[in-house]
């Protein structure tokens, strides 16, 4: 349960970064870890303990492994992240163009 | 396990760090401990294929941000919170908030499966006919690849949205009268 | 071609195409146009080839990709609901694909925007079929990210702007949805919808149950633009261009929010009013705040593009109402209102932004008299509004009678007045807009404007036309797409069996 | 962009040709050992970021490489959605792996159309993310259009 409680505290301390951080980096900083904290529970959620990783070695002999499916879903949602990541540093480098500044404070040309 | 103890904590510790530094670049430098933190935590829950993209994807992440930091300004915005004593009454709200949310969090995880006895339903079978039906040693591999293979499609496309997603945001004329201008002016 | 086999095609066309054009847009400028609307045409064609496969009594298709049986693989599940989204994702899509070939001049970067045009539809489309929850997740991604590069495709600064605070939002909403989809898998192993629908029956109402359905309906709500997420819309719709901001609040918001929320409500979690009528109570009153402060917004706003942000945030209430109302009638008229909605609210974004290229003015005050310069357009306009507002003979009216007589029919009169009441204060706003844009006024010269190319006319009449059909013939749409939709929303658990019986 | 020093010049001459066979050899044998198209594709990426980073590169190569790399990834993407279309073809299901029982198991040519998408995922991968660098950070040039 503990490792658990661990990524949400994470998830959430990612969350904190985004909701409260008034630079972009800063924000972008808190996706990143708030993904890093849901793959971590996507492979906690499939480690057996005292299994091996998924690797057939001998044709046919089937050992005690661990879950596959959630490290194929995780593999997904890291190349997610990185992707959402990128974009997201892409329009910061143009805003920061634009504002000149990274607070998002001071980013106020749209009204309301 | 009592590693994977020690890798959370370090991990939080780092976190706290890439949110609190007033120096970007130091930021970016606590993310990517928390990035390998993260791909030695893959490893120790007997995941080699996810530390191995783990590691690389967090080279890459840390050259996209430093690529975009050293372009623009490494200073964090410095703000002043004067701490007033007014404030007490929001921080009381968040804390109860925060209470709340924890014993709700603390209460719905009791029911999930205890760490490291996964109820493997589904993957059972992927384990058993893996091999045989899809001819794959990689489980991993036959599972993204064959048994959900319309998923690894997907991602595919999410990566290809993203590039061209860049590509559309950096160009630097969006409309054709700046362009014009600017050619004018060359 | 086997009656089964369309249904993949509806995400493989798009994708085609989208890899596609920027392989050969650089040999030749006008292939970006010509795959684009082709790929519009084709989807529309499935899609109205799936309703008429379904409408001659199959219940649902479902399609087992790669030829896995359910549980272990991924299934495509083509219900009537599907079958409902579907259509109304590429009813819209086709006209605004027309608008944008003329809409795009000032532009630059075409073979981008149509790119990411085919991403845009390829993921809609994997939404509303998708039978797997992580699979819907990573459509609801493609989906996203390619809206969040379409809203700030002109590169000014108010569009990074809004296009940046859009996606911080919808990516704190991406991983909300993904934390759940993770919590739920840990509980349940399985991630099939079916498969999973059947573990959480057996489960019960359990502290588990609501924390990770409250988790899933925060993703929803920041992607459905309730009220208290609905901040983007506004930014969004101001910059995004005219076609994206059709496809935005008439389709985006509909299928990301509404469509999953009710897939996952329904049919995944397995509630239903008599069972958990709390819930239901909540949905009602989230719908009411949202219809409440979409109009009072919208009321005092100059800039209509703001003030139709405004009204989609109201309208999605109107929606949510029904679904909270929870009996046949409400649903009914909920997903009725998701049609009606998607193609009128489509259309004046469309028929308004044509009235700004033409006449080069984006507040309300200045443009007068415009029926006799630009007669098409102006007109569009108009019935369009009439729509929204909910006028007889439209697809709104039909809509807002259905989700009131379900209100009546659960007993909740006050509810079914308040609905009523709101809907005058849509007409308040609207009726505004009217006046003063378009019925000539004595002192107004009327302002030299030429009507706009005919493609971006004919984008205009054809959902015009849609919203007539749906309006005029409710009759026969009723009978068979939104009720067997509603049937299978319904059904609750016999979506299980349909999947893994079938 | 200027170059870097000449001494992570010539290091990064060495490791580049290394690290690019080193994530092709991760991608051909994805369905063996642990790796496959997604790690594979990255560390090939990484390999041409950091040559274009040592090396530093002239406008108009830039502007050569990234037309490069989105042909190359828009063919990894086609290759995958055709991959797709096999199975279709053959008369199953879309995405159906029609060859699983070619060649024997363990071996490098085995698992039927697994190690043709990894190869496909592998090439749109390292594209994809050659091309994010080119637009994020390294290129100097401005993309007008």
């Amino acid at each position: 349960m503990v490792p658990f409680l661990a990524c949400v505290l994470l998830f959430l301390f990612g969350l904190y970064a985004v909701l409260l951080k008034r630079n972009i980096i800063k924000i972008i900083i808190g996706f990143s870890i708030m993904e890093y904290a849901v793959n971590l529970f996507f492979a906690f959620a499939g480690f057996k303990r005292g299994a091996l990783a998924p690797i057939i070695t001998e044709v046919g002999v089937v050992k005690d492994f661990v879950d596959p499916l959630p490290q194929a879903l995780v593999l997904t949602s890291i190349v997610i992240a990185l992707a959402t990541t990128a974009l997201m540093l892409a329009m910061a480098m143009r805003i920061y163009e634009k504002y000149k500044t990274f607070d998002i404070t001071e980013i106020r040309r749209l009204k309301g | 396990m009592v590693e994977l103890y020690v890798l959370l904590v370090a991990m939080l510790a780092a976190a706290i760090v890439a949110i609190e530094t007033k120096e970007l670049l130091a930021a970016i430098v606590a993310m990517g401990i928390v990035g390998f933190s993260v791909a030695i935590g893959f490893i120790m829950v007997q995941a080699p294929d996810l530390a191995i993209v783990q590691i690389v994807v967090e080279i890459l992440a840390v050259v996209f941000f430093a690529a975009v930091v050293l372009r623009t300004t490494s200073k964090d915005t410095t703000v002043q919170i004067r701490v007033t004593p007014v404030m007490i009454f929001p921080t009381i709200v968040y804390g109860c908030f925060a209470l709340l949310f924890a014993v709700l969090v603390v209460l719905a995880f009791r029911e999930l499966p205890s760490f490291g006895s996964p109820l493997m339903r589904v993957a059972s079978d992927y384990i058993a006919v893996g091999m045989k039906q899809t001819g794959a040693a990689n489980l991993v591999t036959s599972v993204i690849l064959d048994f959900r293979a319309y998923d690894t499609l997907g991602e595919a496309v999410v990566l290809f949205t993203a590039v061209v997603g860049v590509l559309t945001v950096v160009r630097q004329f969006g409309k054709k009268e700046q362009l014009d201008k600017a050619d004018k002016e060359q | 071609m086997q009656d089964t086999n369309f249904v993949p095609m509806l995400v493989a066309v798009p994708l085609l195409g989208a890899f596609l054009i920027p392989l050969l847009s650089k040999l030749w400028k006008g292939f970006a146009d010509l795959v684009g609307n082709l790929v519009g045409v084709i989807l529309l064609g499935f899609a109205i080839y799936g309703v008429v496969t379904l409408s001659t009594g199959t219940p649902g298709i479902v399609y087992k990709m790669g030829g896995w049986l359910p549980p272990v693989g991924i299934t495509l599940v083509y219900d009537s609901l599907a079958a409902l989204v579907v259509l109304v994702i590429n009813l819209v899509a086709l006209p605004a694909l027309l608008f944008s070939t003329r809409y795009l001049d000032p532009y630059t970067g075409r073979w981008k925007y149509y790119t990411l045009f085919m991403l845009l539809l390829a993921g809609l489309n994997g939404i509303a079929i998708s039978g797997d929850m992580f699979n819907m997740f990573v459509f609801i991604e493609i989906s996203a990210v390619a809206s969040y590069a379409l809203v700030a495709f002109g590169t000014g600064a108010e569009e990074l702007e809004a296009g940046f605070k859009y996606m911080v939002m919808g990516e704190v909403g991406g991983l909300s949805l993904l934390f759940a989809i993770a919590m739920l898998y840990a509980k349940t192993s399985t991630l099939n919808m079916a498969d999973m629908s059947q573990a959480l029956a057996s489960m019960g109402h359990t502290p588990f149950f609501w924390f990770v359905l409250a988790t899933l309906l925060v993703g929803f709500a920041i992607k459905m633009a309730m009220v208290p997420f609905h901040s983007w819309l506004p930014d969004a719709h101001l910059s995004a261009p005219a076609p994206v901001s059709a496809m935005l609040s008439g389709v985006f918001v509909k299928v990301l929010g509404i469509y999953a929320m009710a897939r996952v409500v329904f049919n995944v979690f397995g509630l239903s009013r008599p069972t958990a009528p709390g819930f239901f109570n909540m949905l009602v009153g989230f719908g009411l705040v949202s219809i409440l402060v979409g109009g009072l917004l919208a009321i005092n706003q100059k800039n209509y593009k703001r003030l139709l942000a405004y009204s989609t945030v109201s309208q999605i209430g109107y929606i949510l109402l029904g679904f909270g109302i929870g009996n046949y009638w409400g649903v009914v008229g909920a997903l009725f209102h998701v049609i009606g909605h998607a193609a009128t609210k489509g259309l004046l974004f469309l028929a308004s932004r044509s009235i700004e290229r033409a006449t080069g003015s984006r507040e309300l005050g200045e443009i007068g008299g415009l029926e006799k310069s630009m007669p098409v357009t102006a007109w569009s306009y108009i019935l369009g509004t009439m729509s929204l507002a909910g006028a007889p003979p439209f697809a709104g009216f039909i809509s807002k009678l259905l989700i009131i007589l379900g209100a009546v029919a659960s007993k909740m009169y006050w509810l079914a007045i308040v609905a009523a009441l709101f809907s005058t204060v849509t007409l308040g706003y609207l009726v505004r807009v009217i006046s003063k844009v378009f019925i000539g006024r004595k002192d107004v010269v009327p302002t030299p404007a030429a009507e706009s190319p005919p493609m971006i006319l004919l984008a205009l009449i054809m959902l015009v036309a849609i919203a007539l059909v749906f309006g005029v013939a409710f009759q026969p749409v009723l009978d068979n797409i939104v009720q067997p939709a509603a049937e299978a929303l319904f059904g609750g658990l016999a979506y299980a069996r349909l999947v893994l019986g079938g | 962009m200027k170059g870097m020093s000449a001494i992570v010049q010539t290091v990064s001459r060495l490791v580049a040709g290394m690290l690019f066979l080193f994530g092709c050899y991760i991608i051909l044998h994805g369905h063996l050992t642990p790796g496959g198209g997604f790690a594979g594709g990255v560390i090939v990426a990484a390999a041409f970021i950091l040559q274009s980073l040592a090396f530093g590169s002239v406008e108009a190569t830039e502007q050569h490489r990234y037309t490069f790399t989105s042909v190359f990834e828009s063919m990894g993407g086609l290759g995958f959605v055709l991959i797709g279309f096999i199975g279709y073809a053959a008369g199953h299901e879309f995405l159906r792996n029609v060859w699983a029982s070619f060649g024997e198991p363990l071996r490098l040519v085995s698992a039927g159309t697994i190690p043709l998408a990894n190869i496909a995922i592998g090439m749109k991968v390292g594209a994809g993310l050659f091309a994010i660098f080119l637009a994020l950070g390294a290129s100097r040039f401005k993309m007008k259009d």
